[in-house]
């Protein structure tokens, strides 16, 4: 194939594009995490989510949801 | 800086078609639905993450050697993923106020009009231009008015699979949304005398009689409409290895584990199918229009078809529980319950609207094992 | 293919049918439900199993059931 | 009515043919057998049930595209399914009572007598006119003895692939029937004095040596016997999972939702090879004489290899033992306890059965191995 | 005596080669590395057992219908157990530490240098007689500086699928080790008071922003680096579905029984790889040694960047926790938790080296995009 | 193919040879398992592991461990 002087070369290259790269990618991700901090207000939020969980976390559209939930009371009760 | 752009022409931005871009939307839209207004997250969110993994360009998800592509091709052309959810549909559903009071099967029977009246208006949309449905893809198309997602996502990889896509996302929207459709339909058909009739408590069912159950609809199944054994008879397997009590190993793992990872894969090749070429097209306009006009449908005969029963009995039977007919079990059955109390405070039509429910989705296997008998 | 006509006269069959054949399939399934509720005694059945399952609704032929639920207590000590 | 009766024309009733109702009543009698009289249900009620669909006209689900033969070739056909059990079998299994007294392992071998006798008996069959065995078929008839459903499974599927439904259908029907089957052997076999033989209590046995035990077994399968490596090192892989105590999440799993999910899938496919053609022959009722003879004879035998122990070991050894050595975990073990407690109220023999019992899975393991390296 | 001569010759002792002996000491060693020193026993018990089973004479494990041939292609050339296991290590991952200190991606950026450092290095080898790297072989080998096991699987799977056992072997080996390669490294680049540094403790994080990064990291894939995408793609369905909240059942599935599932065929896949022409080479020396490097080098340049941002930052930051970020999650953060504690017993960095090393996931995963982007 | 002589003449060496490699193999096991006893000691060792595996047991050098136990203790806590 390729020799040896050309691979290294490639190597090379690909070490400085890749590091350019992951940090590029990166840096935007982190500019992109900052800019969800700003959408999203922290603590109302925080405080928010835990009593509505039991309620709504599961909206239960389809059989297989209450179903579930009623196959293991039974068999909570079969187990005691 | 050659190298740099080589990488940039590998990136999205240098490759994507305007296509893509409108399906991912489509996809966020459906996780938004998912997430945010909680629309049958279970699948949905699949569904709209496989439609935005299905859309990136050089990504290769649907194409041969990657991922997508491999859980199609052995999970939804088998038709392995349905089969195996409605077995565990089957392990999960208590079939006892239906055996209780069995006559409700004849609303799950009159709600699948919602499905035959949506085929011959798929067929009737052939006059507007653009719109060249076969009898199979009316088949298919008509099969979301049976509101039950595994039956329409089996019926159309058979029939139709160039609009699977189509089919099932507007199969689990509008089952989403049966708690917005429903209600006026029941309202409008409905006095408020009929909406307050209060209905016996049911009676007991012994073990033996939920034991025999699956058995006896197989037993029917098998005899009249063989076509639909393949559905219908892992759903009774499911039921059976629920109700029989030997096999409680099996059955549990049945309703979570094997329904739970069958479910993601599913929804990820469902997703797979929201490509660009296939779903913006006029045609996913038509279906998403008929899919509406099943629901309302069904919804009506259901109520109507109740409506004759209560006044055949000498009105011991709140209409209201017709629209459960359509399956989406367990909203249907809440919605009656929800519009009963409306009327009613104390009138709790909950485990009554149980049974037509899970009528319907009886009902629905039937019909599609009568389209797969005629069309398939 | 076929012409218009022709599909909608075929829809029109299908539709009737295909409601004739839902009807009779689950007029069907009524009578053989009713049949079963003379088959099985309901009260009887009912309060029987209760006590009954624990000992005999896994009779463990195969080696499975046994150690599972020896494996089952040994984690459960564990955990504890 | 042209339509209906094009609907007509597809029904199970205009389709039937008579092999098919006979064998779907052989489901229907499998079904029974799993559900009112608890017959190993976790396989028969799955293989009953895969009789009753493979049976069904026009369902299509062993032909090509139907789901009882994509779970077929991928399951059984690759040998897979039986391992996977094998590998959860293992994961469940505790040989502290047979680390504790390594002798056991002669009862499991002196029981393995069943298989081979069996075999002999096979070809002695083809003497009968109708009978045409090869030394294959033989093979796989007599691991019946072995009173192990999934080496019979797998044997089977490698050796004689058309035999293999009457096969397992035999081999969990026999199982099932242990405790029938081998108290009369047990007691002709023995005077009432052998039955009342004490026997001192097990010694502890430390984890190091439980984790070593099933690489050594492994090892010594590599060195003399690599034909039985498939089904000794996934049930040794599967008991190292457990015993290490550093995988418990993987040893959780296997011995729970992936043995239950493939079992599921392995009694379906069983089920399907339950077709009128290969189950209604004369081979069949041969084959369930075979198997009879192989589990008496297996019992016997080991009955009197734990005699013979008894008496060099100066009547340490309750020669009761000997049954358990034909495997059927743990149903053996448990009926020797109870012919051990009819002699004496106060001798509980259950746990020194045990090691008999797992040391037959070994020795059928082993049998099945010398049949694949002689005849496969 | 013809019979047993008969067995005999299909022994395992009449037919071992040599490197089959040897590989299966490499497995014994690495089932004795996992259930004794208790290193990444999770996957290094299936690896070593599937190289054992692998190097049975005559068993035909990994021979076309054998069961390591048929796992492996089923999950190995197609790519799906390293996507089904990065999907559930995704529903694992909490997110939490890194949302609220999202600078700590540049860490996890600069240790994937230790990546693409080795790449060099394995080009460089070359000029050593014996070795012939090509640039996708290189690339496969350096994914170990990544110290992510299914990006490693993945990467190996698709770039040099030759070298895929001793780079599976190497990356697990060195994973475990990480307590032992990184202390020296971090103590000698970072001053004693820069390792008393404490940090502020975290702000808490909206269930939000926890559902919207996952979308933010597929959506910036999917713009720059559509060759990441199947591996951050199914990272970030599972973190989806665990932080959505409305699809609890698949997550959880995907939590345990599914990946535990594939995590014990992955093992098993990967060791049947473990073969002597394959592995008992000059080139496995070589992935080993530079394995090593790999991670030395990725350790350095984190904790080199780390002492950067704390200096620009005024000393808010304990430069040991650049150490973290090349993944190797937990392990890597907890060693940090330890090494601080050495300096100063009341600075508990765990906390604050777990965002570099979720950082370390997500920069492996886009450093495996480049490489696939580049060579593939 | 054989006839019937040969295939019992067959039948009935593989009867005997497989007996024999039945009972060799199965007790060759004993032997080994007999050595097993010695390698291991077994007291010492009984008492030892319990205190060690709750820390031990699982070293999690992986985010899994880690994080499906505290998922598992999240799911406990919103279970209550
Ligand atoms: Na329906
Ligand atoms: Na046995
Ligand atoms: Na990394």
């Amino acid at each position: 194939m390729m020799d040896l002087t050309e691979l290294l070369v490639e190597a090379a290259t690909l070490m400085g594009v890749g590091m350019i790269a992951v940090f590029c990618f990166l840096s935007l991700l982190i500019v992109a995490v900052m800019g969800l901090a700003k959408v999203a207000p922290p603590i109302a939020d925080i405080a928010e989510p835990k009593p509505a969980s039991p309620k709504s976390t599961q909206p239960a559209n389809n059989a297989a949801v209450v179903a579930a939930i009623s196959a293991a009371v039974q068999q909570y009760r079969k187990a005691k | 800086m050659e190298g740099l752009q080589k990488l940039w022409l590998e990136t999205g931005i240098a490759n994507f078609e305007p296509g893509q871009l409108v399906m991912m939307a489509v996809g966020l839209l459906l996780l938004y639905l998912a997430i945010v207004r909680k629309f049958e997250p279970l699948l949905l969110l699949p569904i709209g993450f496989g439609a935005v993994l299905a859309n990136i360009p050089n990504a290769g998800f649907t194409e041969e050697g990657g991922l997508l592509y491999y859980i199609y091709h052995v999970g939804i052309e088998t038709g392995v993923f349905p089969l195996l959810i409605f077995m565990g549909v089957g392990a999960l559903t208590d079939f006892g106020a239906l055996i209780a009071n069995p006559r409700m099967l004849l609303l799950g029977a009159a709600a699948q009009f919602g499905i035959f009246a949506t085929l011959f208006g798929a067929i009737l949309l052939n006059t507007i231009p653009g719109f060249d449905f076969t009898l199979a893809d009316a088949s298919a198309i008509a099969i979301i008015g049976g509101a039950d997602g595994p039956t329409a996502i089996f019926l159309a990889s058979k029939l139709a699979p160039d609009l699977l896509g189509a089919i099932a996302v507007a199969a689990y929207s509008y089952m989403a949304l049966v708690p917005i459709i429903q209600p006026p339909i029941m309202k409008a058909l409905t006095s408020k005398e009929e909406r307050e009739i209060q209905m016996e408590q049911l009676r007991p069912v012994s073990k033996r009689e939920k034991i025999l159950f699956p058995i006896a609809v197989l037993g029917l199944t098998i005899l009249f409409l063989p076509a639909a054994t393949p559905l219908v008879g892992m759903f009774c397997l499911g039921n059976l290895m629920r109700e029989s009590g030997v096999v409680d190993r099996l059955s549990k793992t049945a309703q979570n584990e094997l329904i739970n990872a069958v479910t993601i894969f599913l929804g990820l090749a469902v997703g797979s199918k929201l490509s660009a070429d296939k779903f913006l097209t006029v045609e996913t306009l038509g279906i998403l229009a008929l899919g509406a006009v099943a629901f309302a449908i069904g919804t009506a005969s259901g109520v109507l078809m109740a409506k004759l029963m209560s006044r055949l009995s000498g009105g011991k039977i709140n209409p209201l529980i017709g629209a459960a007919g359509v399956s989406a079990v367990p909203m249907a059955a809440r919605v009656v319950n929800k519009v009963g109390l409306e009327s009613n405070p104390h009138n709790f039509l909950l485990m009554h609207a149980m049974g037509p429910n899970v009528a319907g989705v009886l009902g629905s296997a039937v019909a599609a094992g009568v389209l797969l008998s005629w069309v398939g």
